[in-house]
């Protein structure tokens, strides 16, 4: 048991535990909140996996932006901020059933692969994967298309949540 | 060291956790936040394989930045439409908007 | 070298003066006419050192001054260009220059230059005076600048025409002249005479133009260059271009390029039969016709034909027979001097007189030339140019006067028409003196007059050489002439004044007449170089010089023709006969041409011109004309293609109607509409599982992949 | 400006596309922003195309194709997105470069749908330039059809508005609408053939690429698809003779020209003669001799006698014509006419000097006819802007009023009858030169075109300047404006260039030649 | 190396050697560790205490005041006093609060700046961590700030501090837009997001050449910290206090504190980006030095956001948002294409400087004049109001 996998453990746990929160949670902006640390921690663990980017752009795109916006539009949409409501529907029953066999399933099915103890190969120290990644989206032999594909989506959603989300005129 | 296997197991477990938030929640922002969760999950998957299979290759981590972008639009766009049906319904109970039926 | 450098720089000034006054000196009258008579005066300066120069030097025929640059990057070689200075090409230049220059500054005054604009003018037709304290008089031509530009530019062609050394450039000079031609004699565009004349004069010479293009071409590819020095001074070259035959049979290489050049010549210097458009061509201003008839355009036709004589006579030599194109040239020039002479008879119009009389006298080069009479023919060429560019600045002068005076009594007469003349010899002595030299001198009065010499040589050479048939028709030739000549001046000065505008004419300003007075001593004195060395008396004073340095340009200097009495005698009794007879006839004459009753209907037959434009018209122009709009454009192109079109066109309408209305609705569309009336039933049917619940749809999606996802770890496990 | 310089072909193509996708996202109603964006895209390429032309080796020592740019393009079938120049094509790209903002800042008269118009206008730029860069044979068709489309909507839609056509048993359709048809449909018939042949070509030969097939094609023997080569490649060559012998056009496939010019609004006429026509000359000289100089020898004396009758032909109807558009229009089918005749020239004697200058002057005639028909069509438009007629008999005496416009008139109705010292003279002087040797009767019936040009083009001055002056002209007619002068003021000074110092353009042009057939 | 050389280095290496003497690696890494963060966050707080009076002194300079001058010489202990009085304070929170959030706002505040300071490059090898993405991350941590003030606004449940955190969300997120965007500037100039290379490559500044990414910059980051002009979020006449308005006590402290060292960050950032850092003479041999000349660069920074905010009045919120949205974005926008280009068709240029330079100007003139034409349009659009009757003299 290294340090490392001290932390992983702890942050896992940590993860699962505010993920349960979330999904339990009827305050919606408590849901929120524990998305935040859900998202927190999976930045750790991109760190853990020495994804050192992905784990800032994960604080910066989640945290700083997503989940925001979710607390936002949660204010927004709620009329009283700490009003408690019936937060499950009809069939949850069915929901849970479905993704607990769902999650079962996917661990038995990793328990049945074999290398799935793989452990990690070293990682070049002078290696800089930031330099690479960067290269690697822009460069025609890399993913420059899909990349820039994700752009003009990025785009095309900005301009739809303006259209969708103004408030109707006459004539619109 | 840690194995692969911990990686996806806790990924499977926050997949399992975000399906269910997405199946059973009634208010539309958890259900989008459900898929937050999972987008995550995945994300979680793709850069432990990235790390553990080809760290040679960059490809991994630029997925991983394409579900980025996924997510960022899938957001924008899904938040939009709640407060745009929140506008008009005065709800945003995913069991409560139901026209689109028969 | 320098010279060089002068020659190259000679056309240049006309060019610039032409773009200088279009663009910018337009509206200013003064400006313009300084610019142009300026840029005339340069190019004289120029040319006049640079003929001293060339008769400075020894046997200039065998090293001219020339100098080229590469023009035409043509596959491995080079088309190139230049200038050249050879004694032709300096005597000719020699005459051009100063002709051009007098002619421009006869021009300041005769379009009135310092008059008051007149009330009813309007560019494009000539200007109709105004009214100055109670009288009318002479005003300003509207568009003054734009005739100076006008006459720059021809300046340019002729002078590019003269310089140049070889075929092509010369021919760019050529139809740059047409062009001004076109442009001159349509002066005054708004006078649909004019404008027909305009047409005619360039469509005619076009003619001409498009064989002669075809001759250069054809020297072209047969001897690969179109330098003169190179082709006309190798006489193997010429020999081998004699000996081969062309394309028609029975005609030799040499023989073809000739004709079709000689045809250029044919109808720039406006010979028989292509000589329809320079009578006609008297609508342009005076000084234009003087331009074209006397100094530089007809005389570029003769100046080619001189140029390339060589070429024309190859496989000839001294005495012996006519190759074919000399012959023909003999036969046209000859029959086209008579033929002309003959029109001018009859003619009431003092400049139509004069423009048959230059054609008749073209003709005399031309036959010279066909008979081989080289040095003679040059020699005409200068004295012609010199007492006919004086004949007709002489006759601008008198219209001059007339106009003055109709425009002063308010008459309604025609103001060129000699028969509303006469006795005008007090009121414009300075017109009528030099009119006489001019007259005197186209009529080949014996001893002073540059005529005389440069006919009698002629007459001399075809006497000489046996061509007595021509001999003949020449001497006829200039016996109509001085009688013709007479009839001019007679009606025109002498007697009493016919009209009260006679009267009231009156001499022309400084400008015009200054003119006048410096042709009028080269009509004298131009013919003095030419005396031939064994003349009587006279032949001793400047030995044949002129025959010395313009034979030079060949490559055989050709001797002179030994001095002989006769053809002498018969030139001077031409000369005085005609002359005598001219005054004896028409001293008395009144409104009526006192020959229309002797002559009857031979009469009309040459006041019509022997209706050649009459038969051209219904001969070529009209067919032409039905060619073009009835077969070419709408049979051929209308009917026959567009029509074969169109029925391609029908034929696949019809196909496609067939198709749509017999496989297309019936098969195609019901098959479509079947398969759609079965989806909707069944989209009927299914409809029922959609509840609008979202995660109710997620679930059965969820539910399915699960299902798979089972059945795959069923898989495994086992 | 390396990254320029390497790729100037390609921004030379593309940047009138770039160009015309740029005047689409401009705001409609602001029309002069419209206009004068236009203009400054269309700029852009004549200057890179000035760029190219600085650097352009003009020694025929060093032959072959300069500024090379090969890019994968189409794998599967060997065919490459490759571009290239010699003096031939370059010289055409500098007249289209040229022409298209003369012919863009003519339009500025266009009102309606000016941003659509330009925009199409930019692309059909594209689609012709693509035409003379490209060296793969597929790329070659993709853009000569691609030039087609925009040129077509031209005529259809800002066409003339008067007018009617009649077709058969009294159907009529508006001219405009009958002539773009024609013009549209009369082409693409022409390419099926020659899309097919170029298929063929591919297939046998396994690549597009003109280089290698001109190494390989010619010298094919052996039999193919059970025919003798000979077979094959004859019928071939006519596939691709009668397509570029429609575009030229040759004489008797020539009756869309008149129709299309006529009708075509007065920029499109411009890039119409000036550009279009000399597509099919281009693929005459690019693709036909090199690739069948066996063919085109033997069925030369053929082209020439079409040759020969479109020049004769072409002077007579435009003689004959009442309509100054439609005379100008036929003016063009005689000046082709004497390209083709140079090309026919040289494809029967291959290699000889005359042949050379043949092609010299066809290839300087392409060119100088590009210019002088751009200017007659534009001089035309301009009166019949102000007069709103096209009816020679309607005018007379013009001159008075418009001075200016008259000289203009004059200037570049002389540069198109081929008077010496401007342009038209060289190029007609050298194919007439060039073809005299080999085909002499032709050359000599040519004459006669030759002197119809002559009567045509003074029918055209006289009845519209000189005469007596039509009164109802008088105060409703103004000179022309300093921006058309703008617009011609380049196409004058290049035609007196060019008749006074051709070298410049013919030793460009001239290496190509030797560089290709010498 | 000497100690006088380095003393810091010098230190730090004693005692990990003494650490690693008594302790297995890992624990030694671990404390070493701990050491760092508590050393340079505790660096930050301390200068925050020094901010306080320094803003306040200059404040009142501007003001025309003396400023305070009793406590200790020049009111230096001031703020001494200040901190005690908020401890000693009453610690309310309302009870409708949520109190999870209510607490966590405040620490998560002033974690948020502190955060920054981990990568900010003191001296040649002095720096928490050299993150090769150390601009990202500076932009993430950012973040946090917005959450905590959102937090803190929803958690005390009253209007006026949910107002002040939508308008502080609304406000920082929208310029975190331009700064990420003219962030990119250096970075591109830079070729890498490390911060120590950001400084090491700072050879010529580049304020000089990117002048105008610089102000957009700064502009954008004063805005962020909520300082005058765009002190919306607590702008005390319209929402009381803003998102902190229930706050009392020593969680009030937090927030202020946070606010303050933020604003000085700002400097700290201003200096590292675009001033060269640490960089001066001598700076490479005696980090010592470094530090000084970083704190001098980072001190003129803050004087700047401190002479803007004494100047300049607040804005309305539409036009705050306009000059976001409408001019900063795009003109930061542009400005960062200029760079890309300019850097890289002048790689390795003589010319690549003035360049620079010109496309910036140019780009600058441009912006003025469509600003200037569009305020045209906007003027004309404006109605005008009808004129009212003015009393007049009977």
């Amino acid at each position: 048991m290294t340090a490392e996998q001290g932390v992983f453990l702890f942050i896992s746990f940590v993860i699962l535990f505010s993920a349960y929160a979330m999904v339990t949670r009827s305050n919606l902006v408590h849901a929120a909140l524990f998305l935040v640390v859900t998202l927190f921690g999976v930045a750790v663990v991109f760190v853990l996996l020495d994804a050192g980017f992905l784990a800032v752009v994960q604080v910066l795109v989640y945290i700083g932006a997503i989940a925001i916006l979710m607390i936002f539009a949660v204010m927004l949409t709620q009329d009283n901020a700490a009003k408690e409501q019936e937060s499950l529907n009809t069939n949850y029953g069915w929901a849970l059933l479905l993704s607990a066999l769902f999650a079962f399933a996917l661990i038995v099915m990793l328990g049945q692969w074999q290398d799935a103890g793989a452990i990690a190969p070293a990682l070049g120290a002078e290696r800089d994967t930031v330099v690479e990644l960067g290269s690697a989206l822009v460069s025609p032999a890399g993913y420059v298309i899909p990349f820039e594909v994700a752009s003009v989506l990025l785009l095309a959603a900005l301009i739809g949540a303006l259209v969708v989300a103004r408030p109707q005129k006459k004539g619109m | 060291m840690i194995p692969l296997s911990w990686y996806l197991y806790l990924s499977a477990g926050l997949f399992g956790l975000g399906l269910y938030a997405v199946l059973a929640r009634k208010n539309a922002i958890a259900i989008l936040m459900g898929v937050e969760l999972m987008l995550n999950a995945v994300n979680i998957n793709i850069v432990a394989f990235w790390r553990y299979l080809t760290p040679q290759n960059m490809s991994g981590q630029a997925f991983a930045v394409m579900v980025f972008a996924v997510a960022a639009a899938e957001v924008a766009v899904g938040l939009a439409l709640v407060i745009s049906v929140y506008r008009r319904r005065k709800t945003v109970d995913a069991s409560e908007i139901n026209l689109m039926k028969w | 070298m320098t010279t060089e450098i002068l020659i190259w720089l000679i056309p240049l000034p006309p060019l610039l003066a032409f773009f200088l006054i279009l663009l910018f000196t337009r509206r200013n009258h003064a400006l313009s006419h300084t610019l142009g008579v300026g840029a005339a005066f340069l190019s004289w300066l120029l040319g006049m050192i640079v003929f001293l120069a060339a008769i400075g030097v020894e046997h200039l025929g065998e090293q001219p001054f020339t100098s080229s640059v590469g023009w035409l990057p043509l596959g491995s070689d080079v088309f190139s260009v230049g200038v050249l200075i050879d004694p032709l090409s300096a005597v000719t230049l020699f005459f051009v220059a100063w002709t051009v220059l007098m002619i421009f500054i006869y021009s300041i005054g005769y379009h009135n230059f310092g008059q008051p604009k007149g009330e009813h003018d309007v560019p494009g037709l000539p200007p109709h005076g105004a009214n100055q304290h109670g009288h009318g008089v002479p005003s300003v031509e509207p568009m003054y600048a734009r005739f100076f530009a006008f006459i720059a530019l021809f300046a340019f062609g002729m002078f590019t025409l003269v310089v140049s050394d070889n075929l092509l450039t010369l021919f760019v000079g050529w139809e740059i002249m047409g062009l001004c031609s076109y442009l001159l004699i349509g002066f005054w565009y708004a006078k649909p005479s004019a404008r027909a004349a305009a047409i005619k004069a360039f469509i005619t010479t076009r003619v001409g133009d498009v064989f002669m293009l075809l001759g250069i071409v054809a020297l072209y590819a047969a001897t690969g260059t179109l330098n003169f020095r190179q082709i006309l001074y190798s006489p193997e070259l010429l020999q081998q271009l004699a000996s081969t035959p062309s394309v028609i049979a029975g005609l030799s290489a040499a023989g073809l390029i000739g004709l079709l050049l000689f045809i250029g010549a044919v109808g720039k210097s406006a010979q028989w039969p292509l000589h329809v458009w320079l009578p006609d061509a008297m609508e342009g201003p005076t000084p234009v016709s003087a331009m074209i008839h006397a100094a530089t355009m007809v005389s570029a036709g003769v100046y080619m034909v001189l140029r390339m004589f060589p070429l024309l006579s190859a496989g000839w030599e001294h005495g012996a027979p006519l190759n074919t194109t000399m012959t023909v040239m003999a036969f046209i020039g000859a029959f086209t001097a008579l033929f002309a002479a003959t029109i001018a008879l009859t003619q009431k119009d003092i400049k139509r007189v004069l423009a048959y009389s230059t054609i008749s006298q073209l003709g005399y080069m031309i036959a010279a030339l066909g008979i081989g009479a080289y040095v003679a023919a040059a020699f005409h060429l200068v004295t012609h140019a010199f007492f006919k560019a004086l004949l007709f600045l002489g006759s601008g002068s008198v219209i001059h006067g007339m106009e003055h005076g109709v425009l002063h009594t308010g008459e309604h007469i025609d103001p060129q028409d000699m028969f509303n003349m006469g006795g005008l010899r007090n009121r414009m002595p300075i017109t009528f003196w030099t009119f006489l030299i001019g007259g005197l001198s186209l009529s080949g009065f014996p001893l002073i007059t540059a005529g005389f010499w440069s006919k009698d040589e002629i007459l001399a050479d075809a006497f000489g050489n046996g061509h007595l048939l021509v001999f003949i028709t020449l001497a006829v030739a200039a016996l109509l002439t001085a009688f013709y000549t007479m009839r001019q001046i007679t009606l025109t000065f002498l007697g009493a004044p016919r009209t009260q505008a006679a009267e009231h004419a009156s001499e022309s300003v400084r400008t015009m007449t200054a003119p006048l007075l410096v042709l009028a001593v080269f009509a004298i004195g131009a013919g003095w170089v030419g005396i031939p060395e064994h003349f009587p008396g006279l032949g001793g004073l400047l030995p044949g010089w002129f025959h010395e340095f313009v034979g030079g340009t060949l490559v055989a200097n050709p001797e002179a023709v030994a001095f002989s009495i006769e053809p002498l005698l018969v030139s001077v009794g031409v000369a005085l006969g005609g002359l005598t007879l001219g005054w004896l006839v028409y001293r008395k004459a009144a409104e009526a041409d006192p020959l229309r009753k002797p002559l009857g209907a031979i009469y009309g037959l040459l006041e019509n011109k022997y209706y050649f434009d009459e038969l051209y018209d219904s001969l070529f122009v009209q067919p032409a004309k039905r060619l073009a709009e009835g077969f070419s454009y709408m049979f051929l192109d209308r009917q026959v293609i567009d029509g074969a079109l169109h029925r391609v066109a029908q034929a696949g309408l019809l196909l496609g109607s067939i198709f749509r209305n017999y496989f297309d609705a019936p098969v195609v569309n019901g098959f479509g509409d079947l398969t759609g009336s079965l989806t909707q039933s069944f989209g009927r049917l299914l409809r029922k599982v959609q509840t609008g619940q979202v995660q109710q749809y997620l679930l059965f999606v969820a539910l399915l992949a699960f299902g798979g996802l089972f059945y795959y770890l069923l898989s495994v496990l086992q | 400006m390396q990254l320029i310089t390497d790729n100037i072909l390609a921004l030379i193509l593309f940047s009138p596309l770039l160009g015309g996708l740029i005047v689409m996202l401009l705001p409609s109603e602001n029309k002069d922003l419209v206009r004068r964006a236009a203009l400054a895209l269309s700029l852009i390429p004549f200057i890179l195309t000035l760029v190219a032309w600085f650097g352009f080796n003009a020694s025929p020592e060093v032959d072959g194709f300069r500024f090379q740019q090969q890019v994968a393009w189409y794998p599967a079938i060997n065919s490459s997105f490759h571009l290239g120049v010699d003096g031939l094509s370059l010289s055409m790209v500098l007249l289209t470069t040229l022409l298209a903002p003369a012919a863009i800042l003519a339009s500025f008269s266009v009102e309606e749908k000016i941003r659509s118009y330009m925009a199409l206008f930019l692309a059909l730029e594209t689609g012709m330039l693509g035409v003379f860069l490209s060296l793969d044979l597929l790329l070659f068709f993709a853009f000569w059809e691609l030039g087609l489309v925009p040129m077509y909507f031209l005529i259809d839609q800002w066409g003339s508005k008067t007018g009617e056509r009649e077709l058969w048993s009294g159907m009529k359709v508006s001219a405009r609408r009958y002539a773009s048809f024609k013009f549209m449909v009369y082409t693409m018939a022409g390419s099926l053939g020659l899309l097919l042949a170029i298929q063929m070509l591919g297939v046998v030969s396994g690549t597009f690429d003109m280089l290698a097939l001109f190494q390989s094609w010619p010298g094919l023997t052996g039999s193919l698809f059970g025919l003798s080569v000979e077979t094959v490649k004859a019928v071939a060559f006519w596939a691709f003779a009668i397509a570029f012998a429609i575009k030229v056009p040759v004489w008797p496939f020539h009756t869309w020209l008149p129709d299309a010019h006529t009708e075509a609004p007065t920029a499109g006429s411009m890039i119409l003669a000036g550009v279009l026509l000399k597509l099919g000359a281009y693929g005459f000289l690019r693709l036909v001799l090199p690739l069948y100089p066996a063919e085109a020898e033997q069925y030369a004396p053929v082209l020439a006698l079409l040759a020969t009758a479109a020049i004769i032909f072409g002077a007579l109807s435009a003689y004959g014509q009442t309509d100054f558009k439609r005379l100008v229009a036929y003016s063009s089918v005689n000046h082709m006419g004497f390209v083709v005749l140079g090309i026919a020239a040289a494809a029967f004697a291959t290699g000889t000097e005359s042949a050379t200058i043949a092609l010299n002057g066809a290839v300087l005639q392409m060119f100088n006819h590009g210019i002088s028909s751009a200017a007659m069509f534009f001089l035309v438009g301009v009166i019949y802007e102000r007069t709103h007629t096209r009816d020679l008999g309607a005018w007379g005496g013009l001159f008075p009023l418009v001075p200016v416009f008259g000289g203009l008139l004059i200037f570049s109705s002389m540069s198109s009858l081929g008077l010496p010292g401007l342009n038209g003279f060289v190029s007609e002087f050298l194919v007439v030169r060039g073809a005299w040797p080999i085909f002499t009767l032709f050359t000599a019936l040519s004459m006669i075109g030759l002197f119809f040009t002559g009567a045509y083009i003074l029918k055209g001055i006289a009845s519209t300047l000189h005469g007596p002056l039509n009164e109802k002209w008088k105060g409703h007619l103004t000179d022309i404006s300093r921006r058309e002068v703008l617009v011609l003021a380049p196409l004058l000074v290049l035609m007196l260039w060019l008749g006074l110092w051709p070298a410049w353009l013919l030793s460009v042009i001239n290496q190509a030649v030797v560089g290709l057939f010498g | 190396m000497s100690f006088f050389q380095d003393p810091v280095a010098a230190i730090s290496e004693l005692i990990s050697n003494f650490l690693n003497g008594l302790l297995p690696q890992v624990w030694a890494d671990l404390i070493m560790t701990l050491l760092g963060v508590v050393v340079v966050s505790s660096f930050g707080l301390i200068i925050v205490i020094f901010l306080i009076w320094v803003e306040r002194k200059i404040a009142a300079r501007f003001q025309d005041r003396l400023g305070p001058n009793r406590a200790g010489p020049y009111g230096l202990l001031q703020t001494f006093a200040d901190m005690v009085k908020l401890v000693t304070k009453e610690d309310v929170i309302p009870e409708k609060a949520d109190r999870l959030a209510f607490n966590i706002a405040p620490i998560l505040s002033v974690v948020a700046v502190l955060l920054i300071w981990a990568v900010v490059p003191f001296a040649p090898g002095w720096i928490g961590t050299d993150l090769n993405v150390g601009v990202l991350y500076i932009a993430a941590v950012g973040s946090f700030g917005i959450l905590s003030v959102l937090m803190a606004g929803w958690s005390s449940n009253n209007k006026y501090a949910l107002l002040g955190a939508f308008r502080a969300v609304a406000q920082l997120i929208s310029y975190e837009v331009p700064m990420l965007i003219t962030l990119m500037v250096p970075v591109l100039l830079a070729r890498g997001m490390g911060m120590m290379d950001m400084v090491e490559d700072q050879a010529l500044w580049f304020i000089v050449l990117a002048p105008v990414s610089g102000i957009i910059f700064l502009v954008s980051s004063i805005a962020e910290i909520g300082r005058t002009p765009f002190d919306l979020l607590e702008a005390e006449s319209e929402i009381v206090a803003g998102y902190h308005t229930e706050y009392t006590g020593m969680k009030f402290g937090m927030f202020f504190a946070a606010e303050f060292l933020h604003a000085f960050t700002v400097g700290v950032l201003f200096a590292i980006f675009f001033l060269g850092g640490w960089r001066g003479p001598g700076a490479q041999d005696f980090p010592l030095l470094g530090v000084i000349y970083l704190m001098l660069k980072a001190f003129f920074g803050y004087f700047i956001v401190m002479w803007v905010r004494s100047t300049l009045p607040r804005i309305r919120i539409d036009h705050m948002l306009a000059l976001n949205w409408k001019f900063l974005t795009p003109l930061s926008l542009a400005l960062l294409i200029l760079t890309a280009i300019v850097e890289k068709v002048f790689e390795g240029h003589a010319w690549r400087v003035p360049a620079l330079l010109i496309g910036n100007a140019v780009i600058l003139i441009l912006s003025y004049f469509i600003t200037r034409a569009a305020s045209r349009r906007a003027t004309k659009e404006r109605v005008t109001f009808k004129k009212r009757p003015m009393a007049k003299p009977a």
